[in-house]
């Protein structure tokens, strides 16, 4: 299943002639699996800090689908997403809410995946539009997955073909509560259900060139 | 024994060969080397006599009556050394041959007798008549030698140089017979009582006809064709004997002449010094090459007898010197060329698997460029002083101009030898090495003969340098052994002489020795032998102790070239630094004569048989702007200013690891040094209106500038060093040129730091490159883990030298503040203030494209470097913390002993704290408050962040890709292309351009020269003609 | 018109097929894959047509046929030109154009992966192009069932519900009506 | 007298250096150096003689005082036998090289021999 | 001056407060940048809600050392440069450590954070983190120039390179300030100044359309936060060198919180107004703006 020739094992010399074996799998990524984090010990800590959570959305800056054109109009006066604490990031590793934003064909998903998991715990996923439900027009597409829970642990879905930005605004809301109520735990999910979710993206990822988890 | 018995034995036994069986070539052999034994026998105990007795010349009567009667011989003091040469020239010239003389038989060996004996005869003789027939003895006898070789083309060549002959005989003769009409009296000394003014025209025929046997340029084509031809062992006896002869002849009949025709020997001699030179240049045949710089040589030692009226009693010795260094080395190297299969001057590479063969090339070529110890330096020295003195400026120019060309083309041969590849075996028979090996031991006996000779310190008894040399005795002791020895070596001397010294004198020698035992720990790291590291290491650092020993110029000068030739060797020895060690002795050596010259002319104007550096500073106008310029260009040479830099950073680049910090962080200094004595001494100086400091200031500065700049454009992590370490010595140029209190001391602040950190830098890049095998630095990355240490010693050093507080390199940039507030001139600092950031930039360059980013798959596996390389960089790490700490602890006492000369602005080391008249800094409380706030959020962070999960390389964010390979991840190639973009017009090569061009038109002219010599023996008869109408002409205008 | 005198002259010189003029500044023309190199190197080099539009396939399965459709643009003349070239179905090879056009390697990169239609020498021609891992045959044959592919490759959420939008959206804004009534 | 010999001479000398140089035949060059040598020969002698006095030749009959009144200069003629014996001398090595010479290239032609130059 | 225990909940109280004021002058400035785009912008409050949820984040991980280092080195940067000054002139509270070194010691400490900063991203094996990183250097690299020449003028001018003695010199009147006695080099620095800020036009080195965001690409949870934090401090400290030296510094704590508020806007307004530069062309810009107006400033003083 492995053809990338970047990531085949392969021998190597040394400058002192030695030769050795790298396996880029092995020796480039971390092979450690995701494991649940729980939170503060204290329950009123964890309450603070889900309260800030709640406060400050980041999202990452990337668009899956034709979603993406729905949130650019929260940058804009008229909707200045701002205001209720949430901004884009350009990197998974300080973004914390993931906005897959419409349909998403197996290639992306892909990317998506890598993303996800290169985002710190807690982290959270919105499903934009009704593609991300039950794949919306894609319904009979030959590479657009159909269900997006299937393969990420989703703690919102916006419906909606597209949900206009007043959707998405709603949305944040909704996610702030669910965030404040303690019940986002969709990384520690992810973490627990590891296998299955491998298993349900490797069945539509075939070639799975990247290690189990991206960290 | 009577010297007529030097004529009589090579006669006779020349006329007994010929009757001996033509089978019995043994013993036709054995008698003409005994006949050789025999003459050298007799000119030596002339020598001893003399020498112990100190007794005079005696004349020889042959007819038993005085002249005009009859023919009278002189064997004086010049007369027993010059047949001694000659006569053992012949013999080893014999020993050498021995094969073709046995092959060839009797006659051949008659042929060399009769040479040798008419060369004798040529010294001794003081009859005109009879010097024209020795003259044409040895034309006779070359034309029967020159077939000796089995080189095809010797017979055009004999053929050639016999046609010229015929014309200079004839000339001769002519002028012979109407100086005998004109004076009644063939006798030499007879003629030069009557003067030649009578016979003006008669005595030109004869001076031009001795002159054309010194073979002047440009009427000299003949000459080239048979050194290029003629059996090597001959070409020895044409070059030395030859022309030493020939020269002794001139120098007899300019007596006659008298002081109005040493012009025109001045003027033949340096046309045909720097001209052979020039034309010596551009060629790759090794004996043609040889052969012009005979000619050359011969030109110079002419030029010296042109100038004997204001050399006085120095005459001989100069003369001599010059010519006895000529003789031996060009003898030497003749011969060695048998041993070489081709004769493409590349192919003497294959010299270098014997080290005592590569020893003998590097005596002879220092003998022939003039290094000390050997008797050349002596001369050159006596006779740059004697010219300055006369103000003949310059010829002094012409001559040193001559002597630089000289050095380059025999360096860069020295440079083939050492450097190219050969599949060739070196063969050779113990008869041909004997005279190799007396040919090196008659050098290094001279060397010995005329440092005794010259009233100064006799540099084969100087301490160090013995040291140094005794290492070449202890070759085959294993590295480590003489690592120890030489470790040891340079920590006793700082023990038994640290005494001595004033603090600045100190601190340049605790850096020169134990800075240099401190490098030396890394050396450990080499196996097996290292043969020649360790002498042209110790020859370096004894050039660096005795320069700070050195009170007067001699032994200034002295050190200054040892220094410079054992670095030379030493950058000789990396990989692929064959042009540049090339540039770096061309370079070092010019700024060597600028020194001297400078030093000539300090000594012209108050004069004393020695020249204490001290006495630099009683120099007056208009003298004294004119010293400080040449000296101040010569010793910055050595800290590669702008415009003088193009040598440096190939040879630290490309010089072996342990190499690198020596020439960087120790040999550097020798010219801040240098720097440092001249501004003590002479202060300011002023040439037609310009501040010369100032000129210094902005030299200082824009070597910063260029330095820093070029540094960060460059791929190879040693190269990079390099244009920093140019960068570097701007900044203390800098700061001496500031000419105030601080600036001094930030000079002296850079002369600590740049070593310690430079020489850590250069330790830590040259593990690397050693366990990685490169030095692009793209071609590395992601080495912190493997070589933690390394890391850390480069962190260390660039933190310090980026001049980030709390290490010590801020300390430096504080005192620069607190200097340039007090400085006269103020743009330059724009410069300097643009370069500090600059330099920031390459530093990072250097830790992260090595350090950090993406490790490469061949690199998995890299262990950290050796632990001798390693230990000193952990001592330089201690070092630098501990001058963070307490700068005071040396600083504070060169401040004081700066206030001798400079008393404003000094600081006050008030407890901790160090207060200037305008800021104050306290080390201490820095690092500590530093290291609390650190300390503090480093815990915090530890607290809030304990479960990071470590990753790997590839566990970046990466746009939701992932990386291809690392060699693509690693962001390190054209690091600062935006830069180039923005800057690059500053970059670009003008220097090398510049020097390439010189160097281009050097070798264009000497091309050209070349077309002269068409091959075509007529016309060079025809030059000979036209040559004596040019002389004639020059004389008449005279 | 202009299209018409083109026409003639470049019948003059190949087999072509009939003209099919489809606007005053674009027509097509079905030619032998044999002479197509030779058609276009003209097009290009003497009458103009110096930009590769597009080069796309069309699956005539009933047929057992590709049509290749190379849509070259006269920039002069603002005209285009369809040059429709009919392969064999079965072992789908043709002659890739992409040393005329280094753009054309990128179509046929397409066009091998979405229709199976291989052009040997073709840069990268055998690098995946949209599709990762594609293990089916070619998606946009006709004869690949794409709802079969997605019922059978995506997990489904159930409870989908399709509806005609005419009538659906009817019932939805004028509950009560009537579903086929106005 | 002398004069008139000692201009021959210069004439033979002249001519033998013209010779030498323009022509390129080496045995040509041979000869030309020898009218040249004898030239020089001739100066020589033209340089000893004296107008009116006799040969050098020293017997009881004559006082060495007296002899020194009456003889020419005997010097030169001894530098000329001299000059003539090295003259053949070089000759003689000369025309062996031109032996050697044509042996080898089967030319007399000093043009062709410039192998070695620059 | 000297150390005193006393000196330590001082040094406290000082970071204390310029934290806080940070944080709240940096909210407003983003408020006043979002108003002139007519939007409401973040809530006031707004970073001290993102530090805590970066603190807060539960996972985290690490390249290595100098990574983990590296936020520890950029913030030591920060608040070592604060401590390092006299921030409240005539204040003995306030003076901190400043009796440890003078101007020049303030001057090359700013590059202790980034160097740390540097290295740490570099460690990251992200390209992105290290062009960003070499961008800025570059940038830099000229940028400082202008401002190493105005502080060369103004020390020259006051003849001395005490922080506490330049404030000093320019009590007494706003006719005093170095603004108006010595205004060339005064508009050098401001020149600097706004290449130093991270905002446009100088802010190609974290580009985030286009190498997100540069050297803090792998920067996350309490790293990031750390950074946060010192993004807080550090241009406070920094403006508070511009203040000292060329705005007559702040005899209270209300003085300075004005001036450097003032000073900050004056940064986030040329932000606003004007379009990123190149590298290069931001070199190119300081060279030839700014560079002759520090020569200027240096030859008239």
């Amino acid at each position: 299943m492995m053809t990338k020739p970047e990531l085949m094992k392969r021998m190597v010399k040394g400058p002192d002639g030695l030769e050795f074996e790298v396996d880029p799998l092995r020796d480039y990524y971390c092979e450690a699996p995701p494991t649940v984090m729980p939170g503060a010990y204290i329950q009123i800590v964890e309450d603070f800090f889900n309260w800030a959570r709640s406060q400050s959305l980041w999202i990452l800056g990337f668009g899956t689908g034709c979603g993406a054109i729905e949130m650019r109009p929260l940058m804009t006066p008229r909707f200045d997403a701002y205001r209720f604490g949430v901004a884009w990031r350009p990197t998974p590793r300080q973004a914390n809410l993931f906005i897959i934003s419409g349909y998403l064909s197996t290639k992306t998903l892909k990317r998506a995946i890598r993303a996800y998991e290169q985002m710190q715990n807690p982290k959270y996923v919105i499903g934009l539009g009704s593609c991300t439900i039950n794949g919306g027009m894609y319904w009979d597409s030959y590479n657009t997955i159909k269900k997006l829970d299937e393969y990420l642990p989703v703690d919102l879905y916006i419906a909606g073909c597209m949900p206009r930005p007043e959707a998405l605004l709603a949305g944040f809301e909704e996610m702030k509560k669910i965030i404040r109520a303690g019940k986002a735990e969709g990384a520690n999910q992810y973490a627990e259900n590891f296998a299955w979710y491998k298993a349900n993206q490797k069945r539509v990822i075939h070639d799975w060139d990247m290690p189990d988890y991206n960290w | 024994m009577n010297a007529l018995y030097l004529i009589a034995i090579g006669l006779g036994t020349a006329f007994l060969l010929g009757l001996l069986n033509e089978q019995r070539r043994d013993l036709a052999y054995t008698l003409t080397l005994g006949a050789l034994t025999m003459m050298s026998a007799i000119s030596a105990s002339w020598l001893v006599v003399f020498v112990a007795t100190g007794a005079g010349a005696v004349d020889i009567f042959t007819a038993g009556t005085r002249p005009p009667f009859a023919i009278n011989l002189r064997m004086g003091l010049t007369e027993a050394t010059l047949t001694l040469l000659i006569n053992l020239t012949g013999l080893f010239a014999a020993i050498h041959m021995g094969e073709v003389l046995l092959a060839k038989g009797r006659r051949a060996m008659a042929v060399l007798l009769i040479a040798i004996m008419a060369l004798c005869g040529i010294v001794l003789t003081r009859d005109i008549f009879n010097l024209f027939v020795f003259f044409e003895l040895i034309v006779i006898a070359t034309g029967g030698l020159v077939l000796l070789s089995d080189d095809e083309h010797a017979v055009s060549a004999g053929f050639k140089y016999l046609i010229v002959s015929q014309f200079i005989s004839i000339l001769l003769l002519i002028g012979i017979i109407f100086g005998y009409h004109a004076t009644g009296t063939l006798n030499i000394d007879g003629m030069a009582a009557i003067g030649a003014g009578g016979f003006a025209l008669a005595f030109f025929l004869i001076f031009i006809a001795i002159v054309a046997e010194l073979k002047p340029f440009p009427a000299n084509g003949w000459a080239l064709d048979i050194y290029e031809s003629a059996h090597p062992g001959f070409s020895a006896v044409f070059s030395a004997a030859t022309g030493s002869a020939a020269l002794f002849a001139l120098d007899k009949i300019l007596a006659i002449g008298g002081p109005a025709w040493y012009p025109v020997a001045t003027a033949i001699g340096i046309v045909t010094f720097v001209g052979a030179n020039l034309l010596a240049l551009p060629q790759t045949n090794d004996r043609r090459l040889l052969g012009y710089s005979s000619i050359a040589q011969t030109g110079l030692i002419l030029t010296v007898i042109g100038q004997q009226d204001i050399l006085g009693n120095q005459y001989l010795f100069i003369a001599g010197g010059l010519l006895f260094a000529h003789a031996v080395a060009k003898a030497g190297l003749f011969w060695l060329s048998d041993f070489v299969a081709q004769r493409e001057l590349t192919a003497w590479a294959s010299l270098k698997e014997r080290p005592l063969l590569v020893f003998a090339f590097v005596t002879f070529a220092a003998m022939l460029s003039g290094l000390p110890p050997f008797p050349g330096f002596y001369a050159k020295w006596e006779l740059v002083h004697a010219l300055a003195a006369a103000d003949r400026l310059a010829l002094l120019g012409w001559i040193l101009f001559g002597a630089l060309v000289e050095a380059g083309y025999l360096f860069r041969w020295f440079g083939y030898l050492i450097k190219r590849e050969s599949d060739e075996k070196v063969a050779c028979t113990a008869p041909q090495v004997i005279p190799v090996a007396a040919a090196v031991l008659a050098g290094w006996a001279l060397g010995f003969v005329w440092g005794d000779l010259s009233g100064r310190s006799n540099l084969l008894l100087v301490l160090p340098l013995l040291f140094a040399l005794g290492f070449l005795l202890i070759e085959w002791a294993p590295a480590w052994a003489k690592n120890l020895l030489a470790i040891g070596g340079l920590s006793f001397y700082l023990l038994q002489t640290w005494q001595d010294y004033d603090p600045l004198r100190l601190i340049f020698l605790v850096i020169f020795t134990l800075g240099g035992a401190i490098i030396f720990l890394a050396s450990f790291h080499a196996h097996g032998r290292r043969i020649g590291f360790y002498p042209s290491a110790m020859l370096m650092f004894a050039g660096l102790v005795l320069l700070i020993q050195a009170t007067d110029s001699f032994g200034f000068f002295a050190a200054w070239e040892l220094l410079t030739v054992g670095s030379y060797f030493l950058i000789l020895r990396g990989k692929e630094s064959e042009p540049h060690a090339l540039s770096y002795i061309v370079f070092s050596l010019g700024g060597a004569f600028l020194i001297l010259t400078a030093f000539a002319l300090a000594n012209a104007v108050s004069p004393a048989p020695t020249f204490e550096i001290a006495a630099l500073a009683t120099l007056a106008q208009p003298v004294a702007p004119w010293v400080f310029l040449l000296l101040a260009l010569g010793f910055m040479t050595k800290t590669a200013a702008i415009g003088l830099h193009i040598w440096l950073p190939g040879a630290h680049a490309e010089a072996e690891t342990d190499v690198s910090p020596m020439v960087s962080g120790i040999l550097l200094k020798a010219g801040l040094y240098g720097l440092f004595v001249l501004l003590m001494s002479m202060g300011r100086q002023s040439l037609y209106g310009v501040d010369l400091v100032n000129m210094l200031l902005w030299i200082g500065a824009l070597t910063a500038l260029l330095g820093n700049l070029m540094a960060i454009f460059q791929e190879d992590a040693k190269r990079l060093l390099a244009y920093s370490s140019i960068g570097q010595m701007g900044y203390a140029l800098f700061g001496l040129a500031l000419m105030n209190h601080l600036g001094w001391l930030m000079a002296l602040m850079f002369v600590i730091n740049h070593y310690v950190y430079k020489s850590m830098l250069f330790l830590s890049v040259g593990g690397v490159a050693k366990r990685t095998g490169t030095r692009a630095m793209y071609r590395m990355g992601g080495l912190i883990t493997l070589m933690p240490l390394s890391f850390i010693a480069t962190l260390i050093g660039i933190i310090a030298m980026s001049g980030v507080p709390p290490l010590s390199g801020f300390g430096g940039r504080w005192i620069f503040y607190n200097a340039i507030m007090d400085a006269e001139t103020r743009l330059p600092m724009v410069l300097i203030f643009l370069s500090g950031p600059i330099a920031f930039l390459y530093l990072f360059r250097l830790i992260h494209t090595i350090f950090l980013g993406q490790l490469k798959d061949e690199h998995r596996r890299i262990k950290e470097a050796p632990a001798s390389i390693v230990l000193p960089q952990m001592i330089y790490v201690a070092i630098l913390m501990g001058v963070a700490l307490f700068p005071g602890l040396i600083l504070r006492r060169v401040d004081a002993y700066i206030s001798q000369f400079l008393p404003d602005g000094a600081l006050n080391w008030d407890g901790l704290t160090i207060t200037s008249q305008y800021g104050w800094w306290n080390p201490v409380a820095i690092m500590i408050v530093v290291a609390c706030i650190f300390l503090l959020i480093f815990g915090w962070l530890l607290f809030v962040n304990r479960k990071a999960q470590k990753v790997k390389q590839f566990n970046i964010v990466f746009s939701a890709e992932r990386p291809y390979r690392p060699e693509t991840t690693h962001f390190a190639w054209n690091f600062f292309a935006p830069y180039k973009k923005a800057m690059g017009f500053l970059v670009q090569p003008f220097v090398t351009r510049f020097w390439g061009a010189v160097t281009d038109l050097l070798h264009t002219a000497g091309d050209l020269g070349r077309r002269l010599y068409n091959g075509n023996g007529q016309i060079y008869a025809f030059h000979f003609l036209a040559f004596v109408v040019v002389v004639f002409a020059f004389k008449a205008g005279l | 018109m202009a299209m018409k005198e083109l026409y003639a002259r470049l019948k003059a010189l190949y087999p072509l097929g009939e003209l099919t003029d489809q606007r005053r500044d674009l027509a097509f023309v079905t030619l032998p894959a044999a002479h197509l190199r030779d058609t276009i190197l003209h097009l290009r080099d003497k009458e103009g047509f110096t930009h590769l539009v597009l080069l796309t396939a069309v699956d005539w399965l009933e047929e057992g046929q590709f049509q290749l459709t190379y849509l070259l643009n006269n920039r002069q003349r603002a005209c285009d030109l369809g040059l429709r070239v009919m392969i064999s179905r079965d072992a789908a090879t043709m002659e890739g154009i992409h040393d005329i056009w280094p753009t054309a390697a990128t179509y046929q990169r397409e066009l091998r992966e979405m229709f199976g239609i291989d052009f040997p020498g073709s840069p990268r021609i055998e690098e995946e192009f949209i599709l990762e891992g594609w293990n089916d045959i070619p998606p946009y044959r006709r004869d690949f069932d794409t709802l079969k592919y997605a019922q059978e490759a995506y997990a489904e959420r159930p409870g989908r519900v399709t509806h005609d939008p005419e009538t659906h959206m009817r019932l939805q804004m004028y509950p009560g009506q009537h579903p086929a009534g106005k | 007298m002398a004069y008139l010999a000692m201009a021959t001479g210069f004439l033979l000398i002249l001519i033998g250096f013209y010779g030498a140089l323009t022509n390129r035949n080496l045995l040509r060059m041979i000869v030309a150096f020898t009218i040249a040598d004898t030239g020089v020969n001739i100066v020589i002698v033209a340089i000893g003689y004296m107008r009116g006095r006799t040969a050098p030749i020293l017997d009881s009959t004559v006082s060495a005082a007296a002899a020194v009144q009456r003889i020419i200069d005997p010097v030169p003629q001894a530098l000329v036998l001299t000059a003539i014996v090295i003259g053949l001398g070089v000759t003689a090595l000369m025309l062996a090289y031109a032996y050697k010479l044509y042996e080898k290239k089967r030319t007399l032609d000093i043009a062709r021999f410039t192998e070695l130059k620059g | 001056m000297d150390f005193d225990w006393m000196k330590i909940p001082y040094a406290f109280l000082t970071v204390f407060i310029v934290v806080n004021y940070g944080f709240l002058m940096g909210a407003l400035i983003q408020k006043i940048g979002a108003r002139a785009g007519r939007r409401h912008g973040i809530p006031i409050w707004q970073y001290y809600l993102d530090v805590i949820k970066n603190y807060g984040l539960r996972s985290s991980i690490t390249h290595g050392v100098m990574f983990y280092l590296g936020p520890v080195f950029r913030l030591s940067g920060g608040v070592g440069l604060l401590l390092f000054m006299p921030v409240i002139y005539g204040s003995y509270m306030f003076s901190n450590f400043s009796f440890a070194g003078d101007l020049i010691l303030a001057l090359y400490f700013v590059f202790f954070g980034t160097l740390g900063m540097a290295l740490g991203a570099g460690e990251s094996g992200h390209p992105h983190a290290a062009i960003g990183v070499t961008r800025g250097l570059q940038q830099v690299s000229m940028a400082e120039l202008p401002f190493a020449m105005a502080v060369f003028s103004v020390a020259l001018q006051y003849q001395t390179l005490s922080m506490t003695d330049i404030v000093a010199a320019q009590q007494g009147g706003l006719a005093n300030w170095t603004l108006f006695t010595n205004p060339i080099a005064v508009a050098a620095a401001m020149l600097a100044f706004l290449g130093s800020m991270m905002r446009p036009p100088f802010d190609v080195f974290i580009a985030p359309q286009e190498i997100p965001i540069g050297p803090p690409t792998e920067y996350h949870s309490s790293y990031l936060a750390l950074m946060q934090t010192n993004r807080a401090i550090f241009p406070v400290a920094k403006i508070v060198i511009y203040m000292n030296l060329f705005f007559g510094g702040a005899g209270s704590w209300p003085e300075l919180f004005v001036k450097v508020f003032f000073l900050y806007l004056f940064s986030a307004f040329v932000g606003v107004c004007f379009p990123r530069f190149r590298v290069e062309q931001s070199v190119r810009f300081f060279l030839v703006w700014g560079v002759p107006l520090g020569i200027l400033s240096i030859m008239v003083v």
